[in-house]
């Protein structure tokens, strides 16, 4: 069913999974914050709030915002080896917004690519598990970010190497939304778009929230489907929290055989955790007490 | 020492009205303050820094001074050509203020330290590179970037570090600071320091002088300009010169000193020991202060330096 | 008028003048080549060509597809004094793409901030005539450009800066189409749109051919408009030959109180010089000696 | 030299099919060689240097040996963060051509001119700075390129500029090139150069021969990591040392060159000139040869300064 929307100028078709398809044409899904977290994703939290209180720091909102997104990629999408990190078959997932790596950590932890112990000395000296995921270090991690806007470039290489060696893995890339301020994102994006790369995913956390405030006050970003979509991209539009509709969305991908596909997340920063919520000042935080961590667990009891 | 440098801005702005603040989606707190503070002149602008610093120069060119303010190796390595092209080759009066300049960001590994910060500025005509040592020289040195003509990089440290330097010293863009100085002992040596490894070298200098070893200590705020004059008149009776740096060892301020003595004590050069980060990337995480114990420039990293240096030299 | 597109996706207004006029939507606007460039443009250009004689090299087809841009500004919508270049009250006109300062020199020169004559020391040792336009040596130019993709971030700047000092001068910005591959144009289109700079036009000398081959080719910007439009401008399209037309367009500037403005200017590299048009062989000529310069005013002639 | 890189490209990539290469929109006549000689393996990008980086770094994690080809100063200042966290921090063997290093673009103006080049690319660790003399040289160090581990900046010349070097002197990256020895006369002087300062100083040597004065001329075609056993060897039975280099004298081969001397002749340093551009934008435009000789980087500049340096030296 096509829906003219209020300015006559876009059409978006409703899905029967509570996402937004659009090959041409999409806007409008939201999260729905009356669902429930399940318990695997207070559990995947719990874990996050264990790597917080190893490291005494970390960036709490933009784990949380990614735990679905993650758990979905990682259940039921990617292809990997976890005893096997560099298995030429695999799917290549770059979390372009290294600062949430915690949320990656722990599902690597989960799949046994290394233990979930190593939660504990996260950002510690002679950790493996630093503030943003380095490659070569981490067992699963595709390559080494933190610096904004570098996973969308390596991922088109790497989507172009598969497709010299006829390999038919994908490469899936989440950024942030604020992420995408830096131009280098666009400029990936004109040229995965010039080169059809069908293989090529490009996952917004669009989380409406930045490390200095929401992004409608920092820059906004709206309309921010027609962007990737006036950049050559297929996109849809899904409640990041819905386990359900990610996964449906996920597995249609790609959206279109002869584009690189753009799913923009509706997340909540923060989520699971509701004195953080929507909140740029839970980011990131440089000291996390016992106190605190009492807290954070506390919150996700309450979910 | 961050701060107080952002409180100078506000101040500055509050004196002067070509003053301009740009956040690039950086500080929370910072953006409430601009807003109340200084209304329509003050902007938190997105994860954009290449753009950031052409909207500084744009502003600039229309006759304001912005200070810019992210973190050190975001403002340095991502905008590098925008800080080249418009700043220094226009000139221009433009500050940039960089969160972390070092090792301070050692958790969140080698994507955030700024270890070529400033090797990369000081290749660039026309940029000053200042990098002081605590937070009241903060104060002291922000007030005299109003009439400073051209671009300059402003290298935070971690902030909350033990205050070091003194107001009746002074403090001028470009003059380096004798922190202290060498009684007429026999083995006298010269430390070189910019930054808290100022305060690093201060201890280890305690540490020395109870083994007789006196040393003059060279506060190099400021790595660019450099002064020459400060440097070349205390170098030329030392034993051993010792420059110390959080910063990789290739092009920064031990480099710079090289360069001016090379120069200007040509043959009757003292010998030289450069301390600073290897030529290599983080390998660990932890923090500011396990790091700098890794690379040696830490106190007892610096004595023990100084004496191996004397040592070699006897020998 | 309002006319549907193929795709039934975006909708144009053919205004009476010409050219396309956009608030939210328009696509299409072409150059017509059948139209006669009148004596002046000729004159314009065979200054662009003297430039070229005096330096024995330069950017042919860059210069030439600028020419009645650049024509039109000076000639009937910048406000200057050419005995005062600095004078405040100026519109700041910034060429983002600098190699094609040959047609703002002659522009320049013929409206006297300096003399013709420089024109002959183009790019030679003393001169303040360079193959890029350089601030502070050139009267009239406002930055120095020549690395592309900094014109938009400083045009933000001085935007900004003007509106602090209630200065109500207007900032123009002109890119070409290969420059605006650069990311930095995409960061500062997304903060003209936040401050809501209607101060600020940018012209994109839409030629459709970069240094290395035709755009389509080498990295595709299609639909320009949209990305324009999906970034926060309110758009026009015009035929960046047509005199009346790039007027008419330039007179209604700003599109919109509340956005800053873009002008998709179609265009033709090398215009009215038939051998070189449309062709990136002529993007720029290291060496060119007095046979070529021949060949140059002659093709002028045909004209 | 342009040609002769770039054909290389194509002879490597038809021996190994790791070979890939991208241009960012530079070179009309390689578009059309690209798409007949290594089809699917070679594209012209777009004018976006930071994406082209990190592109060509996803290639090299599948796998593959990228030669990324643009304007030198694009290519260092443009994505300096991408060069240095997506190639160096990784340490990937994608390879950075850069084309008109130094002063090549000269009528172009300062945007064109990358000047500090080498000062940048030497301050990130694991990368390799090569800057050969003439298009033979090119030819040999390519077919090195294949099994070098790291990322490589190679920094290419204007072109057609006169072969000096000699095959028999081999090729080894890393290893320094003696072109020419100092005979046992009176005076001996080193020279130390890079790129095509290696052949206006060559001609400079012979002038000073016929005036007595006997000179080595170490080629550092490598400039990081820099040959410290050869400089060692040949700087330490010398009256003067000199290097030359088309570049800022901040930061570049003469500061590597002291960092060196220093570091191992600590004591015994011979008195060093180090010769290159000052630290300012180039204000005039004309051409190549024009800039170096204002800036005193041709043979007769040369000849003089090594003059002046023993008059000094002896006085
Ligand atoms: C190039 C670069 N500039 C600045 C930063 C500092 N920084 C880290 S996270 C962040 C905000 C990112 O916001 P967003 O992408 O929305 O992430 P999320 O909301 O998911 O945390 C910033 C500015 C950085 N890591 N890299
Ligand atoms: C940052 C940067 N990268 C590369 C170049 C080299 N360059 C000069 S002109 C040009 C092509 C520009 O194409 P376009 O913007 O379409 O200009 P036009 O067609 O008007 O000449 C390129 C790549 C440059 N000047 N700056
Ligand atoms: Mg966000
Ligand atoms: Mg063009």
């Amino acid at each position: 069913n096509l829906i003219e929307r209020g300015n006559g100028r876009t059409l978006w078709r409703q899905t029967s999974g509570g996402f937004l398809m659009a090959n041409d044409v999409a806007l409008g899904a939201q999260h729905d914050a009356t669902r429930q977290l399940d318990e695997r994703s207070i559990e995947l939290r719990r874990l996050v709030v264990r790597a917080l209180d190893g490291g005494a720091r970390g960036h709490i909102g933009s784990s949380m915002s990614l735990i679905e997104i993650m758990r979905v990629l990682y259940d039921d999408i990617l292809r990997y080896r976890a005893d096997a990190p560099d298995w030429e078959g695999r799917d290549r997932c770059i979390l372009s917004k290294g600062h949430g790596c915690i949320a990656q950590y722990v599902m690597l932890a989960e799949k046994g690519f290394f233990p979930l112990a190593a939660l504990d000395t996260f950002c510690r000296r002679d950790s493996i598990l630093g503030g943003h995921p380095e490659a070569g270090k981490v067992p699963g991690v595709e390559a080494s970010t933190g610096a904004l806007g570098h996973g969308l470039p390596i991922g088109v290489g790497r989507a172009m190497g598969l497709r010299i060696k006829n390999n038919n893995a994908r490469v899936f890339v989440i950024t942030g939304d604020g992420e995408i301020n830096e131009g280098s994102v666009w400029e990936a994006a004109l040229s995965a778009s010039k080169h059809g790369l069908a293989n090529l995913t490009w996952l917004v956390d669009y989380n409406k929230v930045q490390s200095a405030g929401p992004t409608d006050e920092i820059l906004p970003l709206e309309p921010l489907a027609d962007k990737l979509r006036a950049f050559g991209f297929a996109v849809a539009e899904v409640d990041g929290h819905d386990i359900a509709a990610l996964r449906r969305v996920l597995r249609s991908v790609p959206l279109d055989r002869e584009r690189p596909t753009g799913i923009i997340c509706h997340t909540v920063k923060g989520k699971g955790i509701a004195f953080a919520e929507n909140d740029a000042a839970w980011h990131h935080k440089s000291s996390i007490n016992k106190e605190l961590v009492g807290q954070l667990y506390g919150a996700l009891e309450t979910r | 020492m961050r701060p107080a440098c952002v409180d100078k801005v506000f101040e500055l702005a509050r004196r002067d009205e070509r003053v301009t603040y740009i956040g690039s989606d950086l500080d929370p707190p910072i953006v409430k303050r601009m807003k109340s503070e200084m209304p329509g002149r003050a902007w938190m602008e997105g994860v954009s820094e290449q753009h950031v610093v052409g909207m500084a120069a744009g502003l600039a060119m229309e006759g304001f001074i912005p200070f810019v303010h992210t973190i050190a190796t975001f403002i340095t390595r991502r905008c590098y050509e925008q800080v080249a092209v418009d700043l220094c080759l226009h000139n221009l009066p433009v500050r940039l203020i960089g969160n972390g300049g070092g090792l301070v960001y050692a958790p969140l590994g080698p994507t955030h330290l700024a270890i070529e910060d400033i090797a990369i500025m000081r290749a660039l005509p026309n940029m000053t590179v200042v990098s002081v040592c605590d937070a009241d020289e903060m104060k002291r040195f922000m007030d005299q970037t109003l009439d400073w003509p051209g671009p300059i990089y402003i290298r935070l440290a971690k902030g909350y570090d033990p205050i070091v330097s003194r107001a009746e010293l002074g403090f001028k863009i470009g003059k380096a600071i004798v922190m202290r100085e060498a009684a007429g002992g026999k083995k006298r040596v010269l430390l070189v320091t910019t930054g808290v490894t100022t305060t690093r070298a201060l201890e280890a200098a305690e540490a020395l002088e109870a083994d007789g070893i006196e040393t003059t200590l060279l506060h190099m705020h400021t790595v660019k300009p450099l002064d020459t004059a400060a440097l070349v008149e205390h170098a030329g009776s030392c034993d051993l010169v010792v420059t110390v740096e959080e910063h990789t060892i290739v092009g920064g301020l031990g480099s710079a000193v090289l360069d001016a003595l090379v120069e200007h004590l040509s043959g009757a050069m003292p010998p030289v020991k450069r301390l600073g980060i290897p030529d290599d990337f983080a390998h660990k995480y932890g923090n500011q202060d396990q790091l700098m114990e890794l690379y040696g420039i830490h106190p007892q990293g610096i004595a023990d330096s100084v004496r191996d240096g004397l040592r070699r030299r006897a020998a």
